[in-house]
């Protein structure tokens, strides 16, 4: 469930990208307060060990179909949440340049989604409130399972979040919400189960493994600082994703508009007007429909549409697909040209 | 599968990244021999005894064990006869007791429950481990890991046994007894090893590699007194030929 | 999260292409980062019908992967292969925006397809290009870059230590479940509970690890912060790099390039 | 700290979980001695080497290096004049390339990095790897990553050099580099491993090891050509004085 960079506008990766960097940094802070410098080479390892973890697929009984480790909460169980938010940090950064996961811009809200959830929020409010300080094998299932559920799910749902405010897509809030949570419900559910059995089998072996955070100061302290950093990050994502979104109704696409002066440009809307009343617009269909008819659609779609592209006039837009198509054969005549006479001057050289 | 003569015909094998491995060989090996694989880092060694129960697949050129090609259907099948002791102990134990481990393979042969403890009791006694079986894998040392991981694959009755790198960690006390229960083994041995002098203690015969090539291949008492044919692939009398 | 035996391989395959040394391999790693950044960002700020705006795009992996001798199966393969989620989110777009945005020869073209469009370009673009910049640029190079542009330390030392132990985690994960398969016949029981055993003694196997990586560092005057080697060798042409690309990509975004040549032969 | 003698009094030292892995040990090694410490699995080998460093402080006893005693507060100095190389060349290469791994600790000790420079080129220069400076350290065969791994000690110039195991891994040929490697250092050395070779062709000293207690310490003649010593140790004579 990575985000993609071609579903987000800018404003939605940027916002995102901006809190990312300040849990980091707040994190990395916080690990050099309360020292323990053995921790460097443990992170990087289980960042690693993650990566690895992954390549051991197992078969979900009754479904046919494979499942790995996800590694969240299993990461803030060994790590703590502090280290564990930086790790998985560092995990998805990895994956976005070497797999391709996401792209780059959308790194900024996949940290977010994979991370903020499990380390801050299923980690100190499910997992270790139902392990507690003496946890049996069974707290820790239980434990694991709902840790890992809250955390995807509320993964999902910001996936689904960011995608909807990015408006690049048309998918309406109610019906993707109800296509993501279940999906990821089935995966939380395998995914806490594995968790869980190898909490248990370290525990059986060498209890002393896991986090604790008791040593340095009690739960309740740590929970109630967590929660105001949330609430603090909440809000200045929030700030500027609105400030944002009313000053410059697309970011950078108003900037440009000032820039080169195109008049083929959208009308400023305020972007959350456009979404919410187009929300609206969808949702009324839901549930009776699952997709709306196209011919209902049309009467009322035909102004904001209209407005969203007013560039489509027949000429140009003829004009636009037959210069793409050209600038394609260009681009491929070049890059193939470079691929030739790179050949040529290496076969010459031997 | 009663014979098991075990044949490579015109090997080739690269690596997804490209990196050419083994550059096509060739063998036969018979029934009841045992045969040693030698050569340097890096000679291919591990990449060719992997091919033998499908875990790789040969890129061109086919392997064929007791008359059944190693295909990616037949692998499963080729396991049960062909039993691999990997180079790390570490990598080969996985479940939580020493018991458990050597369980694992005969319960997915699918025998009952008491013909799996006589199993594995009769695996880890061959071992000399049999007072570890309660104990988690992950506590033993080195030496004892290697000692229990031959015993998960002997507990599976193989017909072939290949081992990579049996000596490595071990003490002097251990490898030796790891050449005893080798010699102990009567069906076909294949055998990597950098020890040459376990090699030359276990195997009648020896086989060269190096650069993904068969260098030379024949009795043990030819290969390894070759001065001249194990120095030109790094490699050196076995020590204790090497009189001072 | 997604990683299996093959994506492992490739992980190795990129890394041995960024080390090869062309002009762009000798670029400094923070004018590539730079440049990409740059780019995808001029790709994301098109609005959501645009499409012939995006194809002059193009012209950035092609040259790179051409003048850095980056064979192209590997960045399709990966197009292919990689995460199928923005195209099964996208495939909506044509089912529920069906008004008819251009007729080309007498065949109406819906909104929700010209999107629809976009976004694959659109897809095409920053992963192709994410993926050109890790194959041009040593991952040590990167972490550099990103230490310059003010991340955190102990962020970069992650990124670094990841990057080396995935390679090493990989082998033995790889060695292990043949260990597993070597013992299992094909049997397909027990198989969440085989696979939390195998993970729970990798994970201990790994965090043993870390306390060796440890003392190794300790034993060469490790106290705490990792002062890293800055080699920096920013020259001119990495200074021109970015200036020219990037003005040719703000250039891309603001004027439209392709409409200019449909219009010279219409 | 000028003349490195390296004593150790009544050392015991238990794991936290209760093993007893030293009992009682005491030797001292003076300046440019070269001491091969030997012992079968679990004796307490790389326990005791451990202690060296300060990475495990002994349960009771103490040890003193150059007059310094080994303790929390003076083994991050004590560090400096002592070298570890650890048996896993993977563990002890962690930088993402050869240079930077080399560079850490002369970067650590505080080295401008011009020095730095210097120093890396040089101690891989010792060890005949200069070529690999800009290559990724996992792309490296064992054999070259051990050889960068002691790259990494010599660049901090330590006055001691302790080294576990080197030759695990290696095929005939580097282990012979290795052997020559070591020849060629002229500070104290002290080296654990089963190469009963190896530590005859670089140590003069020996101590026997068995059960965490000191069985024997002497030349290294005396010691590996008594056969009846060695046995009661689970060890063996040298391969290469084994004749046939
Ligand atoms: N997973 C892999 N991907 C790419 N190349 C590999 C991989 N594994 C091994 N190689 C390469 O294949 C060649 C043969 O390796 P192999 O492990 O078979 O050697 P070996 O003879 O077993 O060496 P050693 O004695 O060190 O165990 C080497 O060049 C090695 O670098
Ligand atoms: N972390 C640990 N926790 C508990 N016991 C340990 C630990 N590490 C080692 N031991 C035990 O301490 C004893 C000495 O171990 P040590 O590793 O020093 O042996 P060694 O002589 O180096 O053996 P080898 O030749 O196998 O490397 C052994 O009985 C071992 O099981
Ligand atoms: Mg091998
Ligand atoms: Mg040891």
């Amino acid at each position: 469930m990575h985000m993609a960079d071609a579903l987000l506008s800018p404003t939605v990766g940027l916002s995102f990208w901006a809190g990312t960097i300040a849990t980091i940094s707040y994190c990395a802070r916080k690990l050099k307060n309360e020292f323990n410098d053995k921790i460097i080479p443990l992170m990087g390892v289980m960042g690693a060990f993650i990566f690895a973890g992954q390549m051991i697929n197992f078969t979900i009984p009754a479904t046919g179909s494979s499942g790995h480790i996800g590694g969240g909460l299993l990461l803030t169980i060994v790590l703590g949440p502090w280290a564990a938010f930086i790790s998985i940090a560092s995990v998805l950064f990895i994956q976005a340049l070497f797999f391709a996961d996401g792209g780059l811009l959308a790194l900024g809200c996949n940290i977010w989604n994979l991370g903020i959830y499990p380390c801050f929020i299923a980690y100190p409010l499910v997992y270790k409130l139902i392990t507690g300080s003496n946890n049996s094998n069974k707290k820790i299932m239980i434990g694991s399972i709902l840790g890992v559920i809250l955390g995807l799910e509320m993964g999902a749902f910001s996936v689904v979040l960011e995608t909807v405010f990015s408006g690049i897509t048309e998918l309406p809030f109610l019906t993707f919400t109800s296509i993501m949570l279940p999906i990821h419900l089935l995966i939380a559910v395998v995914e806490g189960i594995v968790t869980g059995t190898i909490v248990i089998y370290v525990k059986n072996i060498q209890p002393d493994l896991f986090y604790s955070d008791n040593k340095s100061n009690n739960t309740l302290l740590n929970l109630k600082k967590v929660l105001v950093a949330m609430s603090v990050l909440a809000l200045i994502t929030g700030g500027m994703l609105s400030w944002f979104a009313s000053t410059h109704p697309d970011g950078l696409e108003w900037s440009m508009g000032k820039i080169s002066g195109r008049e083929e440009l959208p009308p400023k809307e305020d972007i959350f007007h456009k979404t919410l009343s187009k929300l609206q617009e969808k949702t009324a269909f839901l549930p009776d429909y699952g997709f709306k008819k196209p011919e209902m659609a049309e009467p009322e779609k035909a102004e904001s549409e209209k407005e969203a592209w007013p560039a489509v006039s027949g000429g140009t837009s003829i004009a636009g697909i037959l210069g793409g198509i050209l600038t394609l054969g260009i681009t491929i005549l070049i890059g193939s040209v470079i691929k030739f006479f790179r050949k040529r001057s290496l076969t010459n050289t031997y | 599968m009663s014979h098991h003569i075990i044949k490579a015909e015109n090997i080739h094998f690269s690596y997804p990244d490209g990196t050419k491995a083994i550059n096509g060989i060739s063998f036969e090996i018979h029934h009841g021999e045992s045969v040693g694989i030698i050569g340097p880092n890096g000679a291919g060694k591990s990449t060719l005894i992997l091919q033998l129960n499908g875990f790789l697949l040969p890129t061109s050129g086919s392997f064929n064990i007791g008359g059944t090609p190693v295909t990616q259907k037949t692998k499963t099948e080729i396991r049960r006869h062909v039993g691999l002791v990997f180079q790390n102990p570490d990598d080969q134990l996985f479940m939580p007791t020493v018991f458990d481990d050597v369980a694992f393979g005969p319960l997915n042969l699918g025998l009952s429950p008491e013909a799996v403890e006589i199993k594995v009791e009769e695996s880890l006694r061959i071992v000399g481990c049999l007072e570890l079986k309660s104990r988690p894998s992950h506590h033993l040392s080195l030496g004892q890991k290697r000692a229990v991981s031959i015993a998960t694959i002997l507990a599976m009755e193989p017909d072939i046994l290949v081992m990579d790198e049996p000596s490595s960690f071990l003490d002097n006390h251990s490898r030796r007894e790891i050449i005893n229960l080798l010699r102990k083994f009567h069906h076909t041995k294949i055998i990597v090893s950098h020890d040459l002098d376990l090699i030359m203690d276990v195997c009648e015969r020896c086989i060269i590699l190096n650069d993904g090539r068969v260098q030379a291949d024949g009795t043990t008492k030819d290969m390894l007194l070759n001065k001249t044919l194990l120095e030109k692939n790094k490699l050196e009398l076995p020590l204790s030929l090497q009189n001072k | 999260m997604s990683f299996n035996q093959s994506e492992f391989f490739d992980l190795g395959y990129l890394d041995y292409l960024s080390y090869k040394d062309t002009f762009i391999h000798r670029l400094d790693p923070r004018a590539k980062f730079i440049v990409t950044l740059v780019f995808i960002f001029m790709v994301i700020s098109f609005p959501k019908h645009e499409i012939s705006g995006l194809i002059p795009f193009l012209i950035f992996p092609v040259i790179l992967v051409a003048l850095a001798d980056i064979p192209i199966k590997i960045i399709l393969k990966k197009l292919i292969v990689v995460s199928p989620f923005a195209l099964m989110v996208g495939i909506f777009n044509p089912m529920l925006d069906r008004k008819i945005l251009i007729s080309l020869f007498g065949i109406g073209i819906s909104g929700g397809w010209i999107s629809y469009l976009s976004i694959i370009i659109k897809f095409i673009l920053t992963i192709s290009s994410a993926l050109i910049l890790i194959a041009t640029t040593s991952f040590p190079g990167i972490c550099m870059a990103m230490e310059n542009l003010g991340m955190p330390n102990i962020f970069i030392l992650q990124l670094m230590f990841i990057y080396r132990y995935i390679f090493i985690l990989g082998e033995e994960v790889v060695r292990t479940n043949n260990a597993r398969e070597l013992r299992s016949f094909g049997k397909k029981g027990y198989e969440i509970l085989t696979a939390g055993n195998i993970l729970g003694s990798l994970l201990l196997r790994t965090i043993d690890r870390s306390e060796r990586i440890y003392q190794a560092m300790c034993a060469r005057g490790f106290n705490g912060k990792i002062n890293l080697f800055k080699k920096s060798r920013f020259l001119l042409k990495d200074f021109l790099y970015i200036i020219l690309l990037s003005g040719f990509f703000i250039f891309l975004r603001l004027f439209p390039l392709s409409q200019f040549i449909g219009k010279m032969f219409i």
